[in-house]
């Protein structure tokens, strides 16, 4: 018998923080396969975020900076200009990158910048308690939405790969989702040309990723998969939004 | 007298419920009080804890770093907060999922099961109102009717129903001084 | 009048409506969630504006225009959020907009942690932002006193066109105690004649904080300047126990004032005389009593949440008609009132 | 043949791997891991068929698939 | 003889600052011209940017706030929110609403906040002397892109309206420019349409200017103009992107 | 070496580069746009990266990331674009990432004006961004210090792994001095263990400024604290004229400290006995060195481009043993020779 | 009919009237006001067909057009 | 001896450029200098100044409220500089478009009619020159030579072939005094 599936090098021996059935942990598994993958982990750096995964450090055998509050593309940038070479990731929930970071977003890739984002977008502030986010879908409860999100009063959710692809800069957009089984390795494969793109220096490439937080929605884990499967992927609808022509096919 | 008790268990015990219900008791009894709330870096689980202050002259210090009573629901708690009780001090432990290792021959230490108390009673959650039932009497800091009347401001009404419930640990707690 | 045991924030919140507060605009942040979840609540049940903006800048202009518009609007964050705001904060100074600035302070710098924090004070009270300014700066000793001094930081903030600034912590922003909040305000009482609401009737209104012209420049800090002195002539606030007898006296506010009370009651019952002073009003600063206190001959402990920053003032204050010692500890820890304690015991 | 491997102290007892696995052959056990949480447990061994659907739902990483 | 051209009411008396031939005077016109249109005077409230414009306030005859360089949106949403019956609207240049403003433009909009933005496009930052702007275009030299704008560098200009364009909160969008008196005529025609969405309570309007900065760009005011027409307009195409259905059909 | 006339800002820039920096990222700001314009024509001559960023918000951030990976890295602004950057500052401080942010100030607050101030003393050396951290500050008196200055504060940055910041003013940037430039710095020579740039042949490397568990965020602020002990005790910096025989010392740096000069000038014609004390580092303040005038019996006059921030540090490191005036101009306007002859010549 | 009145104080000189002028009958003047520019003046006044293209281009709004 | 000397004109008359001379020539010949610009609000146009000092001793305040000399080249500049020259000091001024109002009978005054006789010499550009020659024959601060050597400084190279023509039109100002 053969290990098929094992745990990946660039992940850390630590346990993770985050909730039960808390989407995060699958993605960091995602991303930490996809530098196995290229064997990257001499040449990465990640750069952590504010949110449930500030954090991340911990888990990820590589050197990593914690970013300020939606700044990690302003970071990442200063590596990567500085150390050409390397493969520079930033890993970013949505009040991080769609929020108080959308101008460091959104700048980061017109200009090109050739580091690759994985953007959780979970409807929801998660590490501060369950705040709305700029992704809450229309009518949905938070904190700060107690009645449900009122869009004629604090207005509708961003859409951020169909933003960014507006811009020239981008090479490669895609919205992946953890629903399911099926989905996750969808979402391996997006995220390994994420970092394909990167060191074929394409450009930007950034992989927005539907995930859960069961704690903040008041639902189980499995509730939360139905919901982001009913709910979000609806609204978020999945799919390449950009892709270079000329990457070479990723035999991932 | 001032009384300065620390309420510590997991996320998800209820000791910051049992914390503000002696404070609010307190407060409908004429004391001045004060309750103060302390997590862990965890988003859920992990170890929390609650001081609390009823005293006859105005609170000074809300943070408590020397209790004179622990209510300790797990392990950890037990074993932070032991050795910081003050000589003569009350400290009542969750002997369902707590072992003592060591110990303190200047403390009042009570040993309360209140797992399986609570499991008696039918929902293992009230495991905090048994032990803060054992406190009380011992300490007295607060009255039985004074965390009834606390239960109605703390709980929200939707879980007003649960009251009865409550109190019944309550005094399945004080039963056991 | 009924009792209720509120959270900090909650109360603050609460307060802040109460006074009038009709526009809040904030940004979740660790340890002040309560403020804005509870106003996202609220706001609506009396006709005012809850706005979770896109960021701590965008909050603090958002702020800008409501205030400038004439309403009651005030924003709350902790450390790295207030950071953030400098530039805001040093426009609403300059352009004398009225409104309330809450910093419940968390450990720092940088993202730091979620403890309690006093080392805020030289930006709350002098650095900041840019430029010679100032902004009002109440320090609530109790839950009752979030309450308390958001009204009157509201009420002073107009009555100077100035922004107030709450400068609260961690505990004192999660602790509950037991609180009486005042009737609803009346919101009609207050006149804002340069407001700018649409020229009726009138010229022009203008909110500006530019001087272009280096006289017109040099002219907005002469007025700054000049109301800068009324303040300090007329809105020092602060509370005093047991001084008249002691040796010893404390300096302290918020939670480290509270600490630094126990300690003072540990030390009394051994004898020693030791009182307290607690600048309610952290700018501006309660120079004057502790010039006088120095004067009759006391010597001085302050105890900060820092490594020592509000000492500077006392010492300015004092100037050296007295020793003046200091006990503070690093972000991260919060001083025991057995370490006040003992400092106390050493000096006396 | 196939076999899975699960880590009971990473597991968080949340369930995804129970619902994900086509065989319907994962279950909470009676027994607290360390973490305070309920681990996993494979109840038909024999049934597993190796697909690692379990294990690419974990978030916590706790299974290891043999196959 | 009757007047058939006169200066707008809405326009002060004050001599503006402008350098021969820069076209925001143009664009003040046609601001004040809406407001006279509509009868505005009483009930608006403009907000000044940073920028060249920021004296703005002394050429309005309307009560002003001078909001911090790029904040202009989040001064206009405090206004508007607290003063719903009011009239609210900015006047930002490109550096200030594409470059620094960049998050405060998108939430504003994205929250279908009831204002009207007047963005100035002159692809470049005219009140400090001619660094490159987002909008700076490929190629174009400026202060800090002193070779020029090297794409492989610093990336690719942002176009405001398409971008604006992926979100459900904006009611009106609109680009025009100044390049001639036809476009000029078009161009008072969509500002005036952007405030009668805001009277009508539809939600966010914006209307994009191509405009000349004669000074830094180095060329005459009538040169500006033809590199508008030949430059700009090509990567920044003409036209309406966003319009509520049911509006009522502007007489303007 | 050949002597050359060159603009404070680009004096500056040149001198950056010389010392090894590679890596700029800044936001056009009057009245500082001569620095990112000269570092976008000249880093591609050497190899470096010039990034026009988006904001001060990012550009700061951007300086994170360079100077974290191991660059040397640096940004520059004025008042209300280095308010903006405080958040980044107390990360940057806290993270201990080493790196040079230039402050050439103006007149404020809020838009202010484009003269000069110096204002922004307060928020350099003390306030600006949360918690209690510290910048080394820098204050150059001619251009040929732009030069030297900033030489000196890359390494300083890199020997304490701590930001630097260069507290100069409109005048200084935009005036033109002969300079004589330092040589090429050969940049082989900074080796920096602790930078991120891939965990080759070694274990993870961390820049962070978080402290979740208490414990760990005490641990990081004492460190920082005793790297501030250590930094106090061997880099203050000043410069002394004519004080030895003096009766009066004046304080003054920067800009003011030209103006004061030639103030001491037309004083000491007329036979009064003038000083001038500048400090060069502003923090760490040369504090003994005021203190040890004071003991010698000599009074002091403080001359700012503000309404009095400086002052205070002059006060506390005197202590009252001396008596110390002030003279200051609201920000728009920049003190005369003659104004500062004239209070020389009360005192006197 | 139709006749356009110049503010010359307000004129900057900058020409773009008198490209946008159908007729071709604006240019500037050969005197300085006080501002140090030179105004723009109306050669063939008769020639005027009241279009206003020139003070719908004009910056400093000195052009008023009567017809 | 220290020479304060300010430059004031309309932005395009190209004061800045002979205040630089004017330093520059001094740091060749061995002086201390400095040159401090002044803008005014304006976009383009409207009125600056610079202060050039020009010292045997290290120089102190490089901001200039005494000048002891002043090239005035417009209106404006001659009515807010005409006050504050020392005693005994120079002024220059640019007759072509400025009219005397009040004069002063402490100073040397010298009218220069400089655009008139720059358009002399085919260029009105360079009137600055012509004005800077006068002031310089009145007052020595620097040479000729300095100028010269000054100009090939501080023009970039694409316009060193208009150094003939600058020096011609200092030569045509020293000639007037
Ligand atoms: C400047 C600043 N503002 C606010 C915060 C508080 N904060 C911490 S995490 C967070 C948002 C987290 O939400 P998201 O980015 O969606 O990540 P998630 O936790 O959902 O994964 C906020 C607002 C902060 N640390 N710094
Ligand atoms: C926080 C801050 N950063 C920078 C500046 C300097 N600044 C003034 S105007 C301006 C840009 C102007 O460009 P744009 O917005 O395109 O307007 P324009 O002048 O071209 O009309 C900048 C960067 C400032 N005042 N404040
Ligand atoms: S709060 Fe939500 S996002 Fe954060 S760890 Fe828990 S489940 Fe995940
Ligand atoms: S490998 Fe497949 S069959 Fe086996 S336990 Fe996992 S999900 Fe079930
Ligand atoms: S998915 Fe992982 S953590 Fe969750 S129950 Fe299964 S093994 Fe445990
Ligand atoms: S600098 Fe450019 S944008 Fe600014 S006023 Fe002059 S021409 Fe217009
Ligand atoms: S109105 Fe028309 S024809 Fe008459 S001057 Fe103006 S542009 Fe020419
Ligand atoms: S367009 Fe206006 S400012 Fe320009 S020349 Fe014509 S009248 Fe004068
Ligand atoms: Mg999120
Ligand atoms: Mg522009």
């Amino acid at each position: 018998m053969q290990k098929v599936f094992e745990r990946p090098k660039a992940l850390s021996d630590k346990k993770m923080h985050y909730c039960p059935g808390c989407t995060h942990g699958i993605v960091h598994r995602l991303v930490a396969e996809a530098i196995d993958h290229f064997g990257l982990q001499e040449k990465t750096i990640g750069v952590a975020p504010v949110g449930c995964a500030v954090l991340a450090y911990e888990y990820f055998n590589l050197d990593f900076q914690e970013a300020a509050h939606g700044r990690a593309p302003a970071v990442a940038t200063g590596i990567k200009r500085v150390l050409p070479e390397s493969v520079v990731f930033t890993y970013q929930g949505d009040g991080d990158l769609a929020s108080i970071g959308l101008a460091e977003i959104v700048h980061a890739a017109t200009r090109g910048e050739k580091i690759t984002v994985i953007f959780i977008n979970n409807a929801i502030y998660g590490m501060t308690g369950g705040q709305m986010a700029p992704t809450t879908l229309p009518g949905q409860k938070t904190t700060t939405s107690p009645y449900g999100r009122d869009t004629s009063r604090v207005g509708f959710p961003i859409r951020v790969c169909e933003l960014l692809n507006t811009l020239d800069g981008p090479a490669y957009l895609a919205r992946v989702s953890m629903h399911d089984p099926k989905n996750v390795l969808q979402a391996g494969k997006a995220i390994k040309k994420a970092f394909q793109v990167q060191l074929e220096g394409k450009g930007f490439s950034l992989v927005e990723v539907l995930s859960s937080c069961p704690t903040n929605w008041g639902m189980t884990p499995n509730q939360a998969l139905k919901w982001v499967e009913e709910k979000m992927v609806p609204y978020y609808p999945l799919g390449v939004f950009r892709t270079p022509e000329e990457v070479s096919s990723c035999d991932a | 007298m001032t009384h300065e008790i620390i309420c510590a268990g997991f996320g998800g015990q209820g000791v910051m419920l049992i914390g503000q219900l002696i404070a609010y008791a307190g407060m409908v009894e004429g004391k001045n009080v004060s309750w103060v709330p302390s997590y862990g870096p965890e988003m859920r689980g992990g170890t929390a804890n609650c001081s609390v202050v009823v005293s006859d002259e105005p609170v000074g210090s809300p943070v408590i770093s020397e209790p004179n009573g622990v209510i300790a629901m797990n392990q950890p708690s037990l074993e932070r907060f032991l050795p910081v009780v003050k000589p003569g001090g009350v400290l009542v432990y969750n002997s369902s999922l707590i072992t003592m290792k060591e110990t303190r021959d200047d403390l009042h230490i009570i040993a309360v099961p209140a797992n399986e108390l609570a499991t008696e009673l039918g929902n293992s959650k009230v495991s905090n109102l048994v032990a803060l039932g054992a406190f009380l009497q011992k300490t007295n800091v607060v009255t039985a009717d004074g965390i009834e009347k606390a239960l109605e401001k703390v709980l929200p009404p939707h879980r007003h129903k649960l009251i009865p419930l409550n109190l019944e640990a309550l005094r399945k707690g004080m039963a056991l001084v | 009048m009924e009792k209720i045991m509120m959270k900090g924030n909650e109360a603050l919140a609460e307060g802040a409506i109460r006074a009038g507060c009709r526009f809040f605009a904030g940004y979740p942040i660790t340890p002040q969630n309560e403020v804005p979840e509870y106003m996202s609540r609220r706001m609506p049940e009396v006709d005012g504006v809850f706005l979770q903006a896109e960021s701590e800048v965008s909050a603090i202009n958002m702020v800008y225009g409501a205030g400038g518009a004439g309403c009651r609007a005030m924003t709350s964050s902790s450390s790295p959020g207030i950071s953030l705001k400098q530039e805001g904060i040093s426009y609403i100074a300059c352009a004398q907009v009225p409104c309330v600035i809450v910093n419940v302070a968390r450990g720092g710098p940088g993202l730091g942690g979620l403890t309690s924090s006093q080392a805020d004070y030289f930006q709350a009270t002098k650095g900041g932002g840019h430029g010679d300014y100032r902004l009002i700066v109440f320090s609530p000793g109790t839950v009752q006193e979030m309450v308390d001094l958001i009204g009157l930081a509201f009420d002073k903030a107009d009555e100077y066109r100035n922004p107030a600034m709450i400068l609260s912590d961690a505990i004192m922003g999660q602790m509950m105690e037991p609180v009486v909040l005042p009737e609803m305000r009346d919101l009609q009482q207050i006149n804002k004649p340069w407001a700018t609401t649409g020229m009726k009737n009138r010229g022009q209104n203008l909110i500006n904080s530019l001087g272009l012209l280096p006289e017109d420049l040099v002219r907005i800090n002469q007025e700054l300047q000049e109301k800068y002195k009324r303040i300090e002539a007329n809105e020092v606030r602060y509370a005093v126990e047991d001084v008249d007898d002691a040796d010893l006296v404390l300096v302290a506010y918020g939670t480290s004032s509270r600490i630094a009370r126990s300690a003072m009651g540990l030390a009394r019952k051994e004898g020693k005389k030791v009182g307290l002073l607690r600048p309610i009003t952290l700018w501006p600063f309660p120079k004057q009593p502790l010039a006088d206190l120095a004067a009759a001959g006391k010597r001085f402990l302050v105890v900060e949440m820092s490594v020592g920053q509000m000492v500077e003032d006392v010492i300015l204050a004092v100037n050296d008609r007295s020793k003046v010692d200091f006990f503070g500890v690093p972000n991260g820890a919060v001083p025991t009132v057995r370490q006040v304690y003992n400092r106390i015991m050493e000096i006396l | 043949m196939a076999k899975i491997d699960i880590n009971e102290e990473r597991c968080k007892g949340c369930e995804l791997c129970v619902h994900a696995c086509p065989k319907g052959i994962l279950a909470l056990a009676d027994k607290f891991n360390n973490q305070g949480y309920r681990p996993v447990e494979i109840l038909d061994a024999e049934k597993c068929i190796g697909c690692a659907f379990c294990a690419r739902m974990c978030p916590d990483v706790a299974i290891e698939v043999y196959k």
